[in-house]
């Protein structure tokens, strides 16, 4: 018996599902992998109710809140990580840099270690057993069309600005858009946030209620929930300023319409992906997943990832699948010195562009807060239901 | 009556036209967008013309598993067909006669078939995941979508026994023919051609269930579901150019029973090929 | 009695060869639905369910005024989509029976009619959106055309484009049943009505319309099953932005609210029931088909 | 003796496509009278009763009725009505609804057409059963109800396309006669469609034979009986034998065919059956040259002297019962 | 003279629910001949029909055959062969491949039951149209093939339904020769539900002529038809009048019936309709006591002092023909 003859199923949100990723691992590992993309809500559900479905868990950190306690995934010892090391410190201790402030909100490290294997809790720092390990993660901002705005944008709070009515959008991910809405509704200077990652019910209807008003003033255009509704919504012009996600951005430009991903002042929006262990694996199957984990890290996949926009945990090892122009580009907010190709070989900026935000550490030093599960979440899920509804 | 056209003809003719656009747009509009050139998006105007997007179709996918998906789903619709034939015309020969309960078992297949599909779908979700079970596209999801299959089965079949003379029956009895052999050489036969229509019906509906199979398939995606999957990650006419290839491969399937039929309706016709040469 | 002789009992034999039938739904139906009321009185946490029997969800629902909200604009989609399906669908039907004389063309057409129903719906549902868009083919049209300056934006994302794409989606089980029914209509009663001295008109209103009854409520039975119990089409063609009470079961099933779903499930299931019966009183299904 | 009530004829033709169901037809129809329209099936009695009635254009020709070629009207403004074969009678509409259609039509107050359905009702004896749906009646009820809905719109002349071919033999004759007495009563001109020759002889003052879209004979009941002008009128109309002597063709009504005792003029033959018909037996037998013919033999004069199939028998006739036949 | 092929009914009952479609009836049909089974529509002709093919189930009684109680049995098992009024061909199969589908479900092979089906079909005139689907028969060549069907299974019974009711007049007078030619080259018995008493008059060896769920009279149909027992069977059958004298009923053939002048025997009557038959004309009268009677007057005495209707007549009858009725 041999990893070679075995297949995991691995289950995530379309960020990171990708084939040619299974690709590269059969070629290199042996493992087959096989991939199902959902959306956010549904790859949730997957892991927290169909544990024998998946055995690999691609997902975000928030959701690791909802599904961890379920007890469907195990802890990763963390010995058996060859590039633990390599791990950008966002995952380990919450910091990018010694300064740097922990942001609001369901950031990675809180939710990223337990006691040990079975352990059902959170445990507050570094214990040598990881919920997921970190693959790619990315800061989020709005984006907008330049062409058809006209001037610059500096702050969350355009995005309910009148001048923008029934052109603008949000997305329709409760946990993702409940800290987009936060954004705003503190860079408007409606309300001040205890802890924008862990709202009061009181804030999330204070929160929901600017909102509601908003859309029953028509401010906005449609609500999205799909990666390719929001490239079509800024694509065709229906909406010009939006919740958006760095390779959507990416897709509009490619067909040649201005799109920003705008960097604004109050920060960024910030999420971060890992992969699950399900607690069934075992035995050759459980080598086969640790070992294809540890070629994820060892950074051909972070490369890849990098040229579709979001960063790899660990980034170093990426450095050598990535050429200094792409690394200058896409990591050190470098001006490109010649074509970036997207990794399907597709040419999406030319020599001289400079990415939206800058470097890695300007970007991922500016996160205002990460995608969260809230104490009061399923208050918050119904309250959010309702705008919708409204 | 072959006198003058009346003005409300026209009018009604018009109209027809009119609707036969509406109906036709979204599909034409499909197919043109198909053929949008490399640079093109999903919406107009178009970039070029080309098959490229078709190209695209048969690559391996950056996300996803088209192929794969459109396999099962051509599984699923087939087993979903064989059993809605197989299980209508059971039930439409019970329905022959009366017996204890068919009113409640009638209201039953209807109400299966104006229950809305996400409740089934949630039920079905919920009774395998509290029993434990895994839902798969051939067990969750082959019974959900039975649900809707079966009703449109039966109903066509109730229709199709109302008009059926039991008389042909008693005539293959009368000739010492069984249960199983008047089924099997006189109501079947006679019944064929409309049975290539519920197998039709219970092809297509299977092959394009969106919403029972949402939380019935598990792990891998139906067409539909890969379809509704594919909004959340491509963002180009590669959409389109499946969505075209679908069209077309339905028209196949269309195609393909009414040849069928007009195939059978020629063989009949040429075993007899004196006819109509003088009769009493 | 022996086996055997049980076996050959009429109500038996009937049984054995409704009994597919009638497991597959006891199983994928029956049991679902009871499911779904039983689970509507559970608790859930944030990844799971548990047993219970409380009523927070029917009083979160029912507390909400977003609930009665969400099922008028349910009735009114359903209503308005019902109106425009009919008024089409009939016309459509009587156009192809009444006024289409050879059975080749009645038939070509009708299978003219049914064809875009093999596109997936879904597809066809996006495909409105280039069409319909601020800067889509509609208003560009319209623009050049010079009938309106500014694009129209209630084209898309609106209630209007959700109605639009309903009546695209389900007019065609209004003019099936109702065609079918008209083609059963004998001849000989218009002919009748004619040597009476009936106009078209009031051959229309005193024959047809009420020949035609019971295909109209087979037809109505289906669109308004069929709307009620939407999801995908609203919250695609609104944009997001409206709900009906379908997308509100929706969400709480993407955010693994279950018992929330179930509840709200088990309004809607009663109201479908509820709405549908009414309708069966009008007509015999059996003795139409 | 024309009158102007009288319908005509004049070159009529029907044409569907290539196909002639009616060819080139003139004839008068005589107000006041009740007229069979008899022939095989698909000879085009249906088309021209239709024509008349305007369900079918008229692809040549003009239908004068009163003076005027009502060939171009509309149905109900012809002074025609029609009755149809299955009655065609409205099944959501009560039969007094039915009865009072064409009225409610003309918007006529509920109260005065309602009296007049009665009246009418009353006349084809279904006054009590005016509150019945159509299908809560028997088939001759429903006749009757039919036949009511067509007079009210007092019609000069009345269409009726089989008229009894749904009713059992029983019922049958019994509202033949009634339909007979109806029209006597009400003095108007009945068209009756019919392939049945019992039925038309019974009914008819004038019995039109049609045959492959043309007139074939026409005259009373009576002289197209007793002077069948072809072969096929003697043989469509049945209780004739078709005899050839010396190269001419006659006809021989049945009933006038006797068994004769060897000697007498007449033919020797065998016999192949008889059959019982109450009065009389017929005894078909079978002659030279393979001729088949039947005798009509009162019944207890058969039996007084029974022949069996296979026995050899005379028969015979008298001169003057034979009746030459044209071509 | 009872046969061991003779078919009996013992207290045969028919009920569906409360309804009772035959009631008790017993009645032995002698093998070889050809009885019509005669009756009002609803009289439970069909469903006797059907009990004795084993069609319907018997809810009391026995039904023997060839000594042993076939009741039980499965249709093919019985000795009985139906023939059903619409024919019941299989459309699917070819003429010949329907009249050998029993011989195939014995497991002949096809040679050998193509071979049979074959002169089956020759007996029947059809050999010639084998290969035909039944949609491309006529209504009579249709007859033939059901009937070549029915017959292939030697039955000691032949079950017919209103075997002719789909054909047209004229071919039904032709094809019930050809059914009684049949009946008497094989030898068995035909058992034929019709409502056509001129039908059965002219087939039947004997008539059983139902009412209500019974048997009201059967006997030859020369017998049937000169003494009927009730005035029901009298009314029935058609052809007869019948007069109350001195608080009795008779019966009176109608072509008895005369037009006497008036000091004769007889009663005065009124003219209320005459109906030409072709070789009779019925005169319809009307006497005393609103009693409606006909007299058949042959047509050429008819004509040489017509009558019509209003006029006052007196008629008359031999006393030998009024025949006494029961109850
Ligand atoms: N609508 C039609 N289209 C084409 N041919 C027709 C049509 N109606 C009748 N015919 C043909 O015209 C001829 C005369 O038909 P018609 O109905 O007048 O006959 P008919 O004498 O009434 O026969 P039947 O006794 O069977 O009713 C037939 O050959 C028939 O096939
Ligand atoms: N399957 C059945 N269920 C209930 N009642 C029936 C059924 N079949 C026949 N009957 C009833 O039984 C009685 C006798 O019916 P049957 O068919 O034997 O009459 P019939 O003499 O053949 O009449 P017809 O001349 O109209 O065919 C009728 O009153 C009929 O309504
Ligand atoms: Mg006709
Ligand atoms: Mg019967």
């Amino acid at each position: 018996q041999d990893i070679k003859d075995v297949t995991l199923r691995q289950v995530g949100t379309g960020v990171s599902a990708f084939n040619e990723i299974a690709a590269k691992a059969k070629e290199d590992l042996g493992i087959t992998l096989e991939m199902t993309a959902l959306d956010s809500d549904a790859t949730a559900q997957r892991v927290a109710t169909q544990p024998n479905s998946f055995d690999i868990a691609d997902i975000e950190y928030w959701m690791c809140k909802k599904v961890w306690p379920t007890g469907n995934l195990q802890g990763i010892d963390t010995s058996k990580l060859k590039y633990y090391d390599k791990i950008v410190g966002i995952f380990k201790d919450g910091k990018l840099t010694p300064e740097s402030v922990i942001a609001q909100g369901s950031a990675p490290h809180t939710v990223g270690f337990v006691e040990n294997a079975e352990d059902k809790a959170f445990a507050k720092e570094e214990t040598g057993f990881m919920t997921l390990i970190p693959t790619v993660y990315n800061a989020d901002t709005l984006g907008i069309r330049p062409d058809l705005i006209g001037r610059p944008i500096e702050s969350w709070a355009e995005l309910l600005n009148p001048e923008f009515v029934g052109k603008a959008s949000i997305l329709d991910v409760s946990s993702i858009g409940i800290m987009d809405m936060a954004m705003v509704c503190e860079a408007m200077g409606e309300i001040t946030y205890g802890d924008k990652g862990n709202m009061t019910k009181e804030e999330i209807d204070k929160t929901i209620g600017i909102f509601t008003e908003a859309k029953k003033a028509g401010q906005f255009r449609a609500f999205w929930k799909t990666f390719d509704e929001s490239v079509n919504l800024m694509a065709s012009g229906e909406v010009v300023i939006q919740s958006m996600w760095s390779p959507a951005i990416t897709a509009v430009r490619a067909r040649g319409i201005p799109c920003v991903y705008q960097p604004l002042k109050e920060g960024y929006r910030s999420w971060g992906n890992g992969l699950g262990l399900a607690k069934h694996l075992s035995g050759l199957q459980l080598e086969a997943a640790q070992e294809y984990m540890n070629w994820y890290l060892s950074g051909w996949v972070g490369g890849f990832l990098m040229r579709q926009g979001y960063y790899s945990a660990a980034p170093e090892t990426s450095k050598l699948f990535m050429s200094d122009d792409e690394w200058g580009y896409w990591l050190e907010g470098k001006a490109a010195t010649g074509d970036i190709t997207s990794p399907q070989g597709q040419v999406i900026e030319h020599a001289g562009a400079v990415r939206d935000g800058g470097s890695f550490y300007d970007r991922m030093g500016h996160v205002a807060c990460w995608n969260s599960v809230m104490d009061e979440n399923q208050y918050m899920v119904r309250k959010w239901n309702e705008f919708i509804a409204a | 009556m072959d006198t003058k056209r009346p003005a409300s003809f026209y009018f009604l003719s018009a109209f027809f036209i009119v609707f036969i656009i509406f109906l036709y747009g979204p599909t034409i509009t499909i197919g043109i967008l198909s053929f949008q050139g490399p640079e093109g998006g999903l919406t107009f105007p178009m970039r070029g013309a080309s098959l490229h997007w078709f190209d695209e179709l048969f690559k391996t996918q950056a996300v996803g598993d088209v192929w794969g998906a459109f396999r099962r789903s051509f599984a699923l619709g087939l087993i979903v067909m064989a059993l809605t034939v197989v299980f209508s015309v059971m039930a439409g020969m019970a329905f022959r006669r009366r017996f204890v309960g068919a009113t409640v078992l009638f209201y039953l297949i209807i109400a299966s078939l104006v229950i809305p599909s996400i409740l089934v779908s949630l039920g079905v979700g919920l009774i395998f995941s509290q029993a434990g079970w895994t839902v798969h596209w051939l067990s969750s999801g082959l019974g959900a979508q039975l649900t809707w299959t079966l009703p449109f089965g039966f109903l066509i079949m109730l229709a199709i026994f109302n008009r059926f003379n039991p008389a042909y029956e008693e005539a293959a009895r009368d000739q010492g023919a069984t249960a199983w052999q008047t089924f099997r050489y006189v109501v079947l036969p006679m019944i064929a051609p409309s049975l290539l229509g519920v197998a039709l019906f219970g092809f297509t509906l299977s092959y394009d269930e969106f919403a029972r199979t949402l939380l019935t398939a598990g792990s891998r995606n139906t067409l539909p579901l890969e379809i509704f999957g594919m909004t959340t990650n491509i963002t180009t006419p590669m959409l389109y150019a499946l969505g075209t290839l679908t069209t077309i491969f339905s028209f196949v399937v269309i195609g393909v029973f009414i040849g069928t039929l007009a195939f059978a309706a020629h063989r009949r016709s040429r075993r007899a090929s004196d006819a109509g040469k003088g009769m009493v | 009695m022996t086996m055997t002789k049980f076996l050959r009992l009429p109500d038996v034999r009937s049984w054995l060869l409704a009994m597919p039938v009638t497991l597959v739904l006891s199983f994928f139906l029956l049991l679902p639905l009871l499911m779904i009321v039983v689970v509507s009185f559970w608790g859930a946490t944030e990844y799971s369910i548990y047993p219970a029997f409380q009523f927070d969800n029917y009083q979160f629902l029912f507390g909400s005024s977003v609930t009665y909200q969400v099922f008028l604009k349910t009735f009114m989609y359903t209503g308005i989509t019902w109106a425009t399906t009919l008024a089409i669908g009939f016309t459509i039907a009587y156009f192809l029976a009444f006024h289409v004389r050879s059975q080749t063309w009645q038939t070509a057409f009708f299978l003219l009619c049914t064809i875009p129903f093999w596109t997936s719906n879904i597809i066809r549902m996006i495909s409105w959106i280039p069409f319909l868009g601020r800067h889509g083919l509609a208003n560009e049209t319209l623009i050049k055309l010079g009938l309106i300056k500014e694009p129209l934006e209630w084209l898309l994302y609106s209630d209007f484009a959700v109605i639009l794409a309903f009546v695209h989606l389900y007019t065609l089980f209004m003019v099936v049943p109702i065609f079918n029914t008209m083609l059963r209509i004998d001849k000989s009663l218009i002919e009748a009505a004619h040597d009476a001295g009936a106009s078209g008109l009031q051959i229309l209103t005193n024959i047809i319309i009420p020949l035609t009854k019971p295909g109209i409520m087979i037809g109505s039975i289906f669109v308004v099953a069929l709307v009620m119990g939407d999801f995908i089409t609203v919250r695609f063609m609104s944009g997001s932005q409206a709900a009906n009470v379908g997308r509100l079961i929706s969400n709480d099933i993407g955010l693994l609210a279950y018992p929330s779903a179930a509840a709200t499930s088990v309004v809607l299931l009663v109201t479908v029931i509820l709405t549908i019966s009414i309708m069966l009183r009008f007509v015999d299904i059996r003795k139409e088909l | 003796m024309r009158s102007p009530n009288d319908l005509e004829l004049v070159a009529v033709t029907k044409r569907y496509g290539d196909a002639v169901a009616v060819d080139n037809v003139s004839h008068l129809f005589a107000a006041g009278t009740y007229i069979c329209l008899l022939g095989p099936s698909g000879c085009g009695k249906s088309s021209t009763l239709r024509m008349i009635a305007g369900h079918e254009s008229v692809t040549d020709g003009a239908i004068i009725l009163d003076g005027r070629d009502i060939s171009k009207l509309p149905p109900a403004q012809r002074g025609t009505a029609m009755m149809f074969q299955s009655y065609a009678l409205f099944p959501h509409m009560s039969v007094r609804d039915n009865v009072s259609f064409s009225l409610k039509l003309k918007g006529e107050d509920k109260a005065s057409r309602h009296r007049k359905a009665n009246e009418m009702l009353e006349l084809v004896g279904m006054g009590h059963l005016a509150d019945r749906l159509p299908d809560q009646l028997s088939g001759g009820q429903q006749q009757r109800a039919a036949l009511a809905r067509a007079l009210i719109t007092k019609p000069q002349v009345l269409l009726l396309d089989e008229p009894l071919s749904a009713l059992d033999p029983f019922l049958r004759v019994k509202v033949r006669e009634e339909l007979k007495k109806i029209q006597r009563e009400l003095g108007i001109s009945f068209i009756h469609v019919t392939h049945g020759q019992d039925e038309a002889l019974a009914l008819a003052d004038e019995i039109v034979l049609m045959n492959n879209a043309v007139i074939e004979q026409s005259g009373s009941a009576r002289d197209v009986f007793n002077a069948p002008r072809s072969e096929f009128v003697a043989r469509f109309l049945g209780g004739h034998n078709v005899v050839s002597l010396e190269g001419k063709r006659y006809a021989l009504r049945s009933d006038r065919t006797r068994l004769v005792t060897p000697g007498d003029e007449g033919l020797d033959v065998s016999v192949t059956s008889h059959e019982f018909l109450g009065t009389h037996v017929a005894v078909n037998v079978i002659g030279p040259g393979d001729v088949e013919l039947t005798a009509m033999v009162p019944e207890e004069q058969f039996y007084a002297a029974p022949v069996e199939p296979g026995d050899s028998v005379r028969i015979g006739w008298t001169a003057q019962d034979l009746h030459l036949l044209a071509g």
